[in-house]
């Protein structure tokens, strides 16, 4: 079996806007898109440029839009394509190369919602946690931070500076964690215009999860924790 | 902390007033944040009604009047179904926001909301209560 | 060319690089750390580790038990000063990570919850579900954000060594989105770039698995260790090499042959243990060495079902139910979905063996001190002396906890001591290098680095495989020298600045086919059969303590090929004894 | 890193989420029973008898009913309607600053002032 990739290609050192490049490639049942573009650099064209390494859904890396829609290329198959399958590098972020997106604004949005367990206990003992405990914030710590629900997410489209999906699902689960005690640290970011309000439950983000974490429930729970904030300073001096 | 990065002429695309007619699930959100629209226009109906009621008897029947004018009653019955499908996906959001209970099971409550209050009222203004 | 100073220079993201440079941030606030990545941190491999990491946690478990399961495990070629303080050390670095916010499984009371793992005589591997490496990377990496003072460079690739006089100055990198070089001068550099799998055909690996650090140190002249234990991980999916964690069988998963037969126990594993009641260190949670070589000889006699044109056997995990598969291996649930298209819980997930570590590394003291002062290794890229001749499942995720601190701490005490280096020497030889690089590009021919990528790995399966003998291994050291100089007249096409993806491969095949060389010439050499090191040669196929109860040292020589030394294996309690599973060590107990 | 300012979203999302309810639960039952069924005669004819729909909104309980009328019914779908138009314009990159704010939320209020209004006039005279 055969099948065409159309491949939004940009080299920044020769194009002024990706261009669509066309490759056949050989497929079966189990072949990813992964796969397809591994051939295509092996076989056709060693300068098409991706990012991948786990081809097991874990890493994150090889995220790209196939027929407009964000997904991991390791854990989308061919056989599901009818037709020629498009690939572009992932939308809402800047095109580095080919199908490399930069990512740094996404590091960036995830370092600001201090997404790390405050707790000011320093016994060397680990905390007691019961299982139902931590099912409250488990399903929002599985987040791979592969950046698909920013290019699912039209806010972030419209509006770079929002923090995002991924970003306020991790303060999300930091602040359900029963360990920390760091939830008023995070609180001011996500209280800002571009923390949990920059948010209209457009829910494409839960839809393109490749975890399906829900992070579109993540950040909506956030608007209920930002509210009550909100009630709180204003009964606080 | 990491480094800024220089990036060399990274290819920015930017989107376009129409961005949410490219994807059938944007289009979906369009919708419910249209349901509004038709909303807005019942709103309309009820303000002039009340103002009818407090008026006198005539204003009353006129509005009375003016509610079955056919066009009216076109738009509304639009509104009827922008409430519900606005219903449903509020109601499907809801248990996502505040996970008190299972979904399915709040769900059907809010469903079950909804049912009671158009019943009510219909058995109220049937004269049957 | 670009010039950064930084006292620590940490080169790997992943689990051990991480927790090298939070030791080193906690040691010294005032210590300019700069963590390198090939790959933003959080895509490291350590993220695909699933089953667990073992620490002595429960009250009738004993450091002396881990202590010997890890020499037993070994085969007696670990330096047991190294595993005394590794097992002391494991259960405090698990506390620190539980106190970093790592989501470990726990028991009803809100306590850790412990699993069974492969040769381990009690439950001590602590799991985040399956996805256990995960968990560990990402808590390492959100935790980082802490520490003003660590400064990561995202996605540079570390070309290069800068060594004066036989002490690190610091290293020669490229950023991969603007193709610039960086000399980043540092007074200690600490290695954690994980293993060389990658130069496997089947492998459980991601594709950043190249060898670089291993490399990196080899041609400074830093013998790479024990190198011909490469571990098969017995589960591994046909065709993607994807890894189906151990802890499937440590819940009570089993093995069955074509004929739906528990094969195990007719290979000392045995015997038989009931269905859904497994035992520690019996059948299915026997040694990875073991159960891998296990296959090859089912293989060999027929035995083995095909999946798509490659010979498998079969796990059963059908009776462990639904929800307690959805509870326990979630993410197995997915990958067997995705990948094989089998739901677990009703179907057999076809598995075979495939290489999944590499025992061996680059030569470390106990402190991950390297033969270059100020030069440091840790993690699977390193041989601190923990695995021997082959690692237990849930070593390696505590190991690089324990020693990532160790590095860390040492490269810091390190920095503050050392001087910072002549530039003068240090900018030529970048210069140098920097047009060696550009020399690289050329013109795109016949040959390609793919292929000569595909041959490597295909020759490694063929000659350096679970089972191994003399002839096999000549003729894929010959084939790697054949490759070696296809290698040198092979071009980089690409000749764009950014993300040049084809130059960085043509640095990870170069690196690769020396760490595959070294590989097979220490297997070439250690004339017996001990743990993954297995020899089908006439006299061979038995451990051989007289000749060969030695660590090997591969050192590279001027030609290219790597001289084969040996040396001693600290002892320090426990004498070389026949390695027992299955029904014999609870016999040995009783006794 | 610079803290952002508080947002005042809080007290329009309350408002909109109590709308949200009351668009979903009352409004369905309003319109079929108000809109649809009594003009389509399908409620007997003095359903909506002027003397009634007044004693019930304005003098039964002190026209408590015709309060929660007026604020389930009017002012909180108002605001819902209003807070929906406010973000659809910036999906629809119609960019009215601060303005576009003052005239959606302004004239939510001004309506539900004006239906309170109507009210207390109706409770007034009865």
């Amino acid at each position: 079996m055969q099948k065409t990739l159309v491949i939004q290609r940009y080299n920044p050192e020769q194009d002024h806007k990706p261009h669509p490049q066309h490759f056949t490639v050989p497929c079966d049942d189990s072949t990813s898109v992964l796969d397809a573009l591994l051939y295509i650099q092996q076989q056709l064209d060693p300068t098409l440029a991706f990012r991948w390494s786990c081809r097991m859904a874990i890493c994150g890396s090889c995220g790209v839009m196939v027929n407009g829609i964000p997904k991991l290329g390791c854990k989308t198959f061919l056989r599901d394509y009818k037709d020629d399958i498009t690939v572009e590098a992932l939308a809402h972020f800047a095109t580095e190369k080919d199908l490399i997106s930069d990512m740094s604004v996404f590091l960036t949005h995830l370092q600001a919602v201090k997404p790390y367990l405050i707790n000011h206990d320093t016994r060397p003992q680990p905390h007691q946690q019961t299982p139902k405990q931590l099912a409250k914030y488990a399903k929002f710590s599985n987040c791979i931070n592969c950046g698909l629900c920013y290019s699912a997410c039209p806010q972030f489209g419209l509006n770079p500076a929002f923090l995002g999906p991924a970003a306020l699902t991790l303060a999300q689960r930091y602040n359900l964690d029963s360990r920390d005690q760091g939830k008023a640290q995070r609180m001011p970011q996500l209280n800002g215009k571009n923390g949990v309000w920059g948010c209209t439950f457009v829910g494409f983000c839960s839809d393109v999860c490749p975890k399906q974490l829900d992070p579109a429930a993540a950040v909506n729970q956030g608007k209920v924790a930002s509210a009550a904030d909100f009630v709180i300073g204003i009964f606080k001096p | 902390m990491s480094e800024p990065r220089q990036v060399n002429r990274a290819y920015q695309s930017q989107l376009r007033r129409n961005w949410w007619l490219k994807h059938g699930y944007y289009q979906r959100y369009m919708l419910r944040e249209a349901t509004v629209l038709p909303l807005l226009f019942f709103c309309g109906c009820l303000l002039t009604g009340l103002y009818s009621l407090q008026h006198s008897e005539q204003s009353w029947l006129n509005w009375l009047a003016f509610m079955a004018t056919p066009w009216v009653i076109g738009l509304n019955l639009l509104t009827f179904f922008a409430s519900l499908f606005h219903a449903k996906t509020f109601f499907e959001l809801f248990p996502r926001v505040l996970p008190i209970l299972p979904a399915p099971l709040m769900i059907a409550g809010q469903w079950l909301g909804t049912l009671s209050v158009a019943l009510l009222l219909a058995l109220l203004l049937g004269g049957v209560l | 060319m670009q010039v950064l100073e930084t006292d620590i220079a940490i080169i790997g993201g992943g689990g051990a690089g991480l927790r090298a440079a939070i030791a080193a941030a906690e040691a010294d606030p005032a210590c300019r750390i700069t963590l390198l990545s090939k790959v933003y941190p959080m895509r490291s491999h350590t993220v695909a580790a699933e089953g667990g990491a073992a620490a002595v946690t429960l009250a009738q478990d004993s450091m002396q038990g881990h202590f010997e399961d890890t020499v037993t495990g070994g085969d007696w070629l670990a330096d047991q000063d190294v595993v005394e303080y590794f097992v002391q050390h494991a259960y405090e670095e698990l506390v620190n990570l539980e106190r970093w916010g790592c989501p470990w499984s726990r028991r009803e009371d809100g306590s850790i919850q412990v699993r069974r793992f492969g040769g381990m005589k009690t439950e001590r591997t602590w799991f985040a579900a399956d996805k256990t490496g995960f968990h560990i990377l990402h808590t390492l990496f959100q935790t980082s954000f802490k520490y003003p003072n660590i400064q990561r460079l995202d996605e540079f690739f570390v070309l290069d060594l800068l060594v004066h006089e036989q002490q690190i100055v610091g290293v020669l990198a490229i950023q991969l989105n603007t193709g610039e070089l960086y000399q980043i001068h540092a007074k200690s550099v600490i290695l954690a770039t994980g293993g060389a799998g990658r130069v496997f055909h089947h492998n459980t690996n991601g594709g950043i698995v190249t060898g670089d650090g291993m490399a990196l140190a080899y041609r400074h002249g830093v013998a790479l260790r024990d190198m011909e234990f490469v571990q098969y991980h017995p589960t591994g999916l046909p065709g993607s090499g994807i890894l189906i964690t151990e802890a499937c069988r440590g819940e009570g998963g089993i093995l069955l042959n074509r004929d739906g037969y528990r094969y195990l126990q007719d290979y000392g594993l045995g015997p038989q243990t009931p269905l859904g009641k497994p035992e520690n260190k019996c059948m299915e949670l026997g040694p990875r060495d073991k159960l891998s070589q296990a296959f090859w000889h089912e293989q060999q006699q027929g035995r083995t079902g095909d999946c798509q044109g490659h010979a498998v056997v079969y796990l059963d995990l059908r009776h462990l139910g639904e929800r307690h598969l959805q509870q326990r291996l979630p993410f197995i649930c997915e990958l067997a979905k995705a990948y094989v298209n089998v739901d677990p819980a009703k179907a057999l997930i076809p598995i075979r063996p495939a290489v999944h570590y590499t025992m061996g590394g680059i030569l470390t003291d106990a402190q991950c001190q390297t033969s270059i002062a100020g030069l440091f290794a840790v993690g699977e890229c390193a041989s601190v002396g923990l695995h021997g001749a082959n690692r237990l499942g849930s070593n390696s995720l505590s190991e690089l906890l324990v020693f990532g601190h160790v590095a860390g701490k040492q490269a810091a005490s390190f920095a503050k001591t050392a001087k910072a280096a002549a530039r003068t020497e240090v900018d030529q030889y970048c210069q140098q290098q920097q047009q060696q690089l550009q020399a690289k590009l050329g013109v795109k021919s016949a040959d390609s680095i793919a292929a000569i990528r595909h041959e490597m790995t295909l020759a490694m399966e063929q000659g350096c495989g679970i089972y191994r003998d003399t002839a096999g291994m000549q003729q894929c050291l010959a084939t790697l020298a054949h490759l070696q100089q296809r290698y040198q007249q092979v071009f980089v096409s690409d000749h764009s600045k950014v993300f040049n993806t084809e130059l960085i491969q043509h640095y990870e095949l170069g690196f690769g086919l020396d760490v595959a060389n070294a590989m097979v010439s220490s297997a070439l050499a250690r004339q017996e059969s001990r743990g993954a090191h297995q020899r089908i040669d006439e006299g061979m196929q038995q451990r051989n303590d007289e000749r060969f109860l030695q660590h090997s040292l591969a050192q590279l020589t001027e030609q290219g090929a790597a001289s084969i030394r040996y040396q001693p294996v600290r002892i320090t309690q426990s004498k070389p004894a026949v390695r027992r599973y299955g029904a014999e060590p609870s016999q040995q107990e009783q006794r | 890193m610079t803290q952002p300012t508080r947002s005042d979203e809080p007290i329009w999302w309350a408002l909109f989420s109590a709308g949200g309810v009351c668009f979903a639960v009352l409004i369905p039952g309003l319109i079929l029973t108000l809109a649809i069924a009594y003009p389509l005669g399908l409620l007997p004819e003095n359903a909506l008898d002027y003397a009634q729909i007044r004693q019930w909104l304005f003098s039964d309980y002190w026209g408590l009913a015709g309060l929660v009328l007026v604020g389930a019914g009017l002012c909180l779908p108002l605001f819902h309607a209003m807070h929906r138009v406010h973000h659809g314009m910036h999906d629809l990159m119609l960019r009215a600053g601060g303005w576009g704010k003052v005239l959606c939320y302004g004239s939510a209020s001004l309506l539900s002032v004006l239906a309170l209004y109507f009210w207390y006039l109706g409770l007034s005279a009865s």
